[in-house]
């Protein structure tokens, strides 16, 4: 039923893809690490964030906490207070081109940059980027458990044009100890009024600190201009198998995309904690002019992605029918034969056998 | 050819009032009623029981169908259950010893003698009637091999079969299943079913008789005391064959009177009298020989462990779940677990129980009383001694049987015990003071 | 002075003690109880007292003892006959440094007693119903071989041979035992002394089931047996003590009670 | 007679089953539903108040956390991180003893609504079992089974050599997280997880001991307390608790009357007469037997020594009925 909904989903939806704005080009911030340049990095990231998953998704090796407080899987995730031996925190990467498995990790431009890290509280700090081995890279200190945003800007004119290039991601640092979690901070999105243009995942209601997307979800952003939702904004979709969908922000700046099903393994092969990353990214064109370093424009183009992921859906793999068959079937049989054990147990006590043998 | 002088005589029929065994019986009545002071009003009415039973051989009403048990073992709740009366075959009698004397061994136990010789003769006292089963359970030898003559006399009789280990599992379930098949026995006796209602209602009957007889008990603890050993050990006789309720409710204005006597300070002995703890053979009327003796010296029985009084009432039973089936375990269980009978192959329970009586009821000494030929009481005798003994408690043990011509030498062994205590008290006294 | 008076009211004989008021015995006196041992155990007093020259109100406090204890009205209190023996024999025992065990063969019937240090009854036994290895038996035997019940004591060491064993417990089946035995031709001196083990063994059985310590207190009338005596000594191995009139050790004993009971008394009258 | 032995006297004379009964809708109500209340006390209780029960819960089962930290790393295991893992054993110590094993007798959710189905059982009329001797010694052992292998399985994970979908390995077939969050109307333990072998394994095995708990705990007292490796680690630690179950051995006259009603057929209760402190590893501190004894000061509650609750012949009349005049 439900695959059935998402295929129509995604029948329906690339249908209406005439109006792309995607840009091939995007620039995007990932927590997936370069592949060989960093390995060693990665990996004593990895231990020393405590592996949490057996995931062994090419995308995602940092766990980043989503499996859900109590999530539907029967697997609870309880992370320890970050202290002084396990300081928690992230690293970002930055990558361009929307094609999630082949874009290639990037540097800055040189441009004009700047980083900015909000936590959930909303208090904004400027960060300094790093570089290795002539990466860019960012490592974001995460003391509160909770919701980051890491906001980078890189300005550049072209062809009379300015380029504003505003790649967000959404970091989260979760626990299960229930005293650590601000629920309505987290269900609240964080948001830089300070950007011209700006993605914002709508969290859900409940979603609280171990809330994860899975197939078939319907996801809603929220497309903002300095805080204001703005509408006619052409937002795009691509999903790590390249499955793309564009939509144009209504009046309240929202779009909503439904993540469609693209994981399909063989039975022993499948990996519920299997990790795909997708892409949103939009587009705001205004005829604006200025200089940038001596270079005028007479345009600017603004370019904002977030990044996110999502996993296959629980129904994917979960079976209700045969958890409560199961039960079903030891409480019938199960009580039967104790019915008639203790029927034909007329003798109360065991005989005591003696034979050659004892 | 008749001769002048030779006629037959006829039997000539002696009225039960002028009979042997009532005159017995008069005899140990008027002793305990005339003999000591201030005997409670409420003890009347068992006075008047037993006159009227033992000494006019009057007839005793029963519902339902008649049980006759002859061991304490027996379910009794089960046969209350049933819409039966239970009743004690045990008897006290003398003269029915001597005539029990032709199935058993002359040196055989008294009591078992004189229960057969009372279920042989015509007149069988308490008139009860006769009992529609005999509940037999097989407890000691005497006991067991009893069952067979009592089938002979023409008695249906039903072999309880009772464990002689009481420490396993094993013999637990055992005496449970006894106690069930005694259930179905019962059912093809009476033809009625055991259901939940009847027998809930048996556990109140006996329940409340229990509490009235725990109530009872505890005004023993006084010191001095406040009532007589003579006295309820009649109380608890009478237990054997009056109806239950009535019983009960006389025990509980028994209770009322004491309670009063207990806030007036009465004081039923001299102060300085000594505490005896009786155990052994149980003195059955109009056996009561030893505690009258006791008694006539100056002690007085403050507690006993036998099994025709404090064994027979004390323990309840605790159920968890009021339904047939769990009701019917835990009434096997009350019969078996905490009996402190000796006919156990280990009797650790029982020479606990001595200390702790003689601990809570402050006693001075114990009176041991063994039946000549109750040979589980007489080789319990020397683990029992050495407890006391270690325990520095003086005992005194007493081989004796129903007949009374042991009263003159068993007297001077009383009193000189008594008096070996009295000093042993003084002496006491005079280390604390 | 003050006197006290202890009367042993037995089943074959009457004994009185007199004491003085320092607990020393004044005077003896044993007697028959015959049938009338109410009379005679008035006359018995009455007689002790005219041989002490006492009149009966010297007499300050009577404790009776023995099986008629509780028949002779005229003593002002009665007391167990093993109490008095113990408290008889403690005293006397004093004079041989002190008993704890005291074996007493009565006429009808033998005990043992074991005292503590000071004096008072810790455990006794008493024979049961049977008249077995009482004086009563020596009485029996006595009678059956025509002695008189004072010559055993001499015959038994007449004995040559190795004394006879007499397997009966009964005082009746021992009686045909005896004469089975004098028809076998057997000697007056061996069955004597076999009757005199046959008590002393039984004897020692009773004073085991109390505990035997050290020294044993014998009294009681066969005390004046020589040959039980030497019987008895020989199946305990112990030393005996014999007091000076065995036969009294419990109207003594009584009459020490009563002379402690005045005492008593008198120290509750304020003065 | 003092104020205080009014109190004594009124508590020894409780309707002990009726008293126990609220006591457990307290304690049942706190630990899963509390959280509606905003009651957290935390995630070092000894007792099942199940995690699984997501918001609800008033607090959190320690086995829980134990288990995981036992996942850790060994590296991680072995360093100064152990001290959270030395924190969280402090805390579920003091909890633990307060109320020793009362924990299970009173507080459990999980005991609790096993009472619920015996009560059940009770009102259809149908009898109880009882394990024979044989088996009651040999499934005695499984809880100590299950405690080992609480340790070991989160150890081999942390160690390499279990996967990763082992974890939490008692959770998974504890009924308390099948049968918990059913009171907050969330059935999703309820269904087999078929992203892996041992996902399915390990579902389909909460899902057994599921029926089976249903059924054990309708034919037997308390089934799965005696399978309880909480109630085992609890026994580890009985001897320093404060809440104490003494019996005086002289009082016993070895009546029975104890093990009768004991849902976890200790047998040692009615039949041991030397030890003072009668606790076993399966006694789950209900008091039933305290309850149940005729015998004054036979058995006894203590709490840091002072008795709160004590066998008394008039309470024992009155709650077997044994008073009662209303017969005929």
């Amino acid at each position: 039923m439900n695959r059935v909904f998402i295929v129509i989903a995604a029948l329906s939806l690339s249908l209406v893809t005439s109006m792309s704005a995607a840009n091939a080009d995007v620039l995007w911030l990932t927590e997936t690490a370069p592949p060989k340049a960093s390995a060693s990095q990665v990996a004593d990231h990895a231990a020393h964030h405590h592996a949490m998953h057996s995931s062994t998704s090419a995308v995602s090796k940092t766990a980043t906490s989503d499996s859900g407080k109590h999530d539907h899987t029967g697997m609870i995730v309880l992370d320890e207070t970050p202290g002084k031996d396990h300081r928690p925190s992230k690293q970002v990467w930055l990558r361009r081109g929307d094609d999630i498995k082949k874009s290639p990790f990037s540097d800055l431009d040189g441009g004009d940059p700047s980083l900015t890290l909000i936590d959930q509280a909303g208090k904004k700090s400027v960060v300094e980027a790093g570089q290795e081995n002539g990466l860019f890279t960012l490592k974001a200190e995460m003391p509160e458990v909770g919701f980051y945003e890491a906001y980078l800007e890189q300005r550049s004119v072209k062809e009379g044009r300015l380029l504003v290039e505003l790649p967000k991601i959404e970091l989260l640092w979760a626990s299960c100890q229930p005293k650590e979690i601000d629920e309505e901070a987290v269900a609240k999105p964080i948001v830089n009024e300070a950007v011209a243009l700006e993605l914002v995942r709508i969290h859900k209601e409940d979603e609280g600190c171990m809330n994860r997307i899975v197939s078939g979800d319907v996801v809603n952003f929220q497309v903002l201009s300095y805080g204001k939702p703005v509408a006619g904004i052409p937002v795009s979709m691509v999903t790590q198998e390249g499955w793309r969908n564009t939509q144009t922000s209504d009046a309240s700046g929202t779009v909503a995309f439904t993540m469609i099903r693209e994981y399909f393994p063989n039975w022993l092969e499948f990996k519920k904690y299997h990790t795909d990353v997708f892409l949103v990214s939009a587009v705001m064109e205004k005829n604006e002019s200025g200089a940038l370093n001596g270079q005028s424009y007479s345009s600017v183009r603004y370019e904002a992605t977030l990044p996110g992921k999502y996993r296959p859906s629980p129904h994917d793999y979960r079976s209700y029918a045969w958890g409560l068959g199961i039960s079903f079937f030891v409480i019938v049989f199960g009580g039967l034969a104790v019915y008639l054990y203790r029927r034909r147990r007329l003798k109360p006590y065991k005989e005591v056998r003696v034979d050659d043998k004892s | 050819m008749t001769n002048e002088t030779s006629k037959v005589i006829p039997i000539q029929p002696v009225s039960y009032s002028r009979s042997r065994q009532a005159g017995e019986s008069q005899d140990v009545l008027d002793h305990i009623i005339d003999d000591f002071q201030d005997n409670p009003e409420s003890m009347q009415y068992f006075y008047d029981l037993f006159r009227s039973v033992y000494c006019h051989g009057d007839e005793i009403k029963h519902e339902g169908m008649l049980v006759g048990t002859t061991c304490i073992q027996a379910p009794e709740e089960l046969i209350y259950a049933f819409g039966a009366t239970p009743m004690r075959l045990c008897n006290g009698s003398y003269h029915y010893d001597q005539k029990g004397a032709e199935f058993m061994p002359s040196k055989s136990c008294s009591l078992v003698k004189a229960t057969l010789g009372m279920l042989n003769s015509d007149n069988v006292i308490p008139k009860i009637g006769k009992p529609d089963m005999i509940v037999n359970p097989t407890t000691c030898d005497q006991k067991k091999k009893s069952s067979s003559m009592m089938g002979d006399m023409g008695y249906k009789v039903y072999d309880l079969e009772f464990p002689n280990v009481k420490e396993s599992e094993a013999s637990r379930q055992y005496w449970q299943r006894s106690v069930r098949q005694f259930a179905t026995e019962l059912r093809q006796l009476t033809g009625r079913k055991l259901t939940k209602k009847g027998l809930q209602a048996a556990f109140n009957k006996t329940g409340r008789a229990q509490a009235a007889f725990r109530k009872l008990h505890s005004y023993r603890l006084l010191s001095p005391s406040i009532i007589l050993g003579k006295d309820i050990f009649l109380v608890t006789n009478a237990y054997f064959f009056d109806d239950i309720t009535r019983w009960t409710e006389k025990v509980e204005a028994l209770n009322v009177e004491l309670e009063a006597r207990k806030q007036a300070g009465f004081k039923a002995v001299q102060s300085k009298a000594p505490r005896v703890l009786f155990t052994g053979s149980p003195p059955i009327f109009p056996n009561l020989k030893l505690p009258l003796l006791i008694e006539e010296a100056g002690g007085v029985v403050v507690a006993d462990e036998s099994c025709s009084a404090n064994r027979m009432l004390y323990d309840m039973t605790a159920v968890d779940e009021w339904m047939v089936n769990d009701m019917v375990d835990s009434l096997a269980d009350k019969y078996l677990k905490p009996c402190t009978c000796p006919i156990f192959t280990k009797n650790e329970d029982r020479k606990r129980r001595l200390l702790d009586l003689v601990k809570s009821f402050d006693a001075d000494g114990v009176v041991y009383q063994a039946f000549s030929g109750c040979q589980v009481y007489e080789m319990e005798y020397r683990s029992v001694a050495e407890a006391f003994n270690q325990a520095g408690i003086p005992m005194l043990y007493v081989e004796t049987d129903y007949s009374p011509d042991d009263k003159g030498q068993l007297s001077t062994r009383i009193e000189a015990f008594l008096e070996s205590m009295k000093n042993r008290k003084k002496q006491k006294q005079r280390a604390l003071g | 002075m003050n006197y006290f008076a202890g009367i042993d009211v037995g089943s074959t004989a009457i004994k009185v003690a007199v004491v003085n008021e320092t607990g020393d015995i004044a005077g003896v006196h044993v007697t028959a109880s015959g049938s009338l041992f109410h009379k005679n155990s008035l006359e018995a007093l009455n007689m002790l007292l005219s041989n002490l020259g006492l009149k009966r109100t010297d007499i300050r406090y009577l404790i009776a003892t023995g099986y008629g204890r509780k028949l002779f009205k005229e003593a002002d209190d009665s007391i167990s006959e093993i109490t008095a023996n113990a408290i008889g024999a403690f005293e006397a025992g004093k004079a041989f440094g002190g008993v704890r065990t005291i074996i007493n063969i009565g006429g009808q019937d033998s005990k043992a007693i074991q005292i503590d240090d000071t004096g008072n009854v810790v455990n006794f036994a008493m024979n049961d119903k049977c008249a077995a290895g009482t004086g009563r038996f020596l009485d029996v035997a006595a009678r059956n071989l025509d002695l008189d019940l004072e010559e055993l004591g001499e015959y038994h060491f007449k004995s040559e041979v190795a004394p006879l064993n007499i397997n009966s417990t009964c005082t009746v089946f021992a009686e045909s035992e005896i004469i089975g035995l004098l028809a076998n031709g057997h000697g007056k001196a061996e069955i004597i002394a076999g009757i005199h083990y046959s008590i002393a063994s039984r004897t020692v059985r009773l004073a085991k089931r109390v505990g035997i310590e050290d020294r044993v207190y014998f009294d009681g009338g066969p005390a004046l047996n020589k040959g039980l005596v030497a019987a008895l000594q020989d199946e305990l191995g112990r030393e005996l003590v014999i007091p000076e009139h065995p036969q009294t050790t419990t109207a003594f004993g009584a009459a020490i009670l009563a002379r402690n009971e005045f005492e008593a008394e008198q120290s509750l009258v304020p003065a | 007679m003092t104020n205080l032995e009014h109190i004594r006297t009124a508590v020894n004379n409780v309707q002990f089953n009726r008293f126990r009964f609220w006591l457990q809708i307290f304690f049942f109500a706190l630990l899963v539903y509390g959280g509606y209340l905003g009651i957290e006390l935390g995630k070092h209780l000894p007792t099942f108040a199940c995690g699984y029960n997501k918001e609800l819960r008033g607090g959190m089962c320690f086995l829980m956390p134990l288990q995981h930290w036992m996942e850790w790393p060994w590296e991680k295991l072995f360093s100064a991180a152990a001290l959270t893992i030395l924190y969280g054993f402090a805390i579920f110590f003091l909890w633990f003893i307060a109320l020793n094993r009362g924990w299970c007798g009173f507080a459990c959710p999980v005991g609790t609504i096993q009472d619920w189905i015996t009560s059940l059982r009770r009102w259809t009329g149908i009898r109880y079992s009882r394990y024979s001797e044989g088996q009651y010694k040999g499934l005695g052992i499984i809880k100590w089974v299950l405690l080992a292998l609480m340790f070991l399985i989160p150890l081999g994970i942390g160690g390499g050599w279990f996967t990763h979908d082992l974890k939490s390995p008692f959770c998974m077939i504890c009924p308390g997280r099948t049968v918990v969050p059913l009171f907050g109307l969330d059935v999703s333990q309820w269904s087999i997880d078929f992203s892996s072998r041992t996902n399915m394994i390990m579902t389909s095995l909460g899902l057994l001991v599921t029926g089976l708990f249903f059924i054990g705990a309708f034919v037997k007292k308390r089934f799965f307390c005696f399978y309880c490796p909480m109630g085992a680690l609890h026994y580890l630690f009985s001897k320093a608790a404060l809440l104490r179950l003494n019996k005086e051995g002289a009082k016993c006259t070895r009546c029975g009357d104890c093990y009768r009603v004991c849902d976890l057929q200790i047998k040692e209760i009615a039949d041991d007469i030397q030890n003072k402190n009668i606790m076993t590893d399966d006694c789950i501190m209900c008091l039933k037997c305290v309850a149940a004894c005729p015998e004054p000061g036979a058995l006894k509650a203590t709490f840091a020594g002072i008795p709160i609750f004590e066998a008394t012949e008039a309470g024992f009349i009155k709650r077997m009925n044994k008073g009662r005049t209303d017969d005929k």
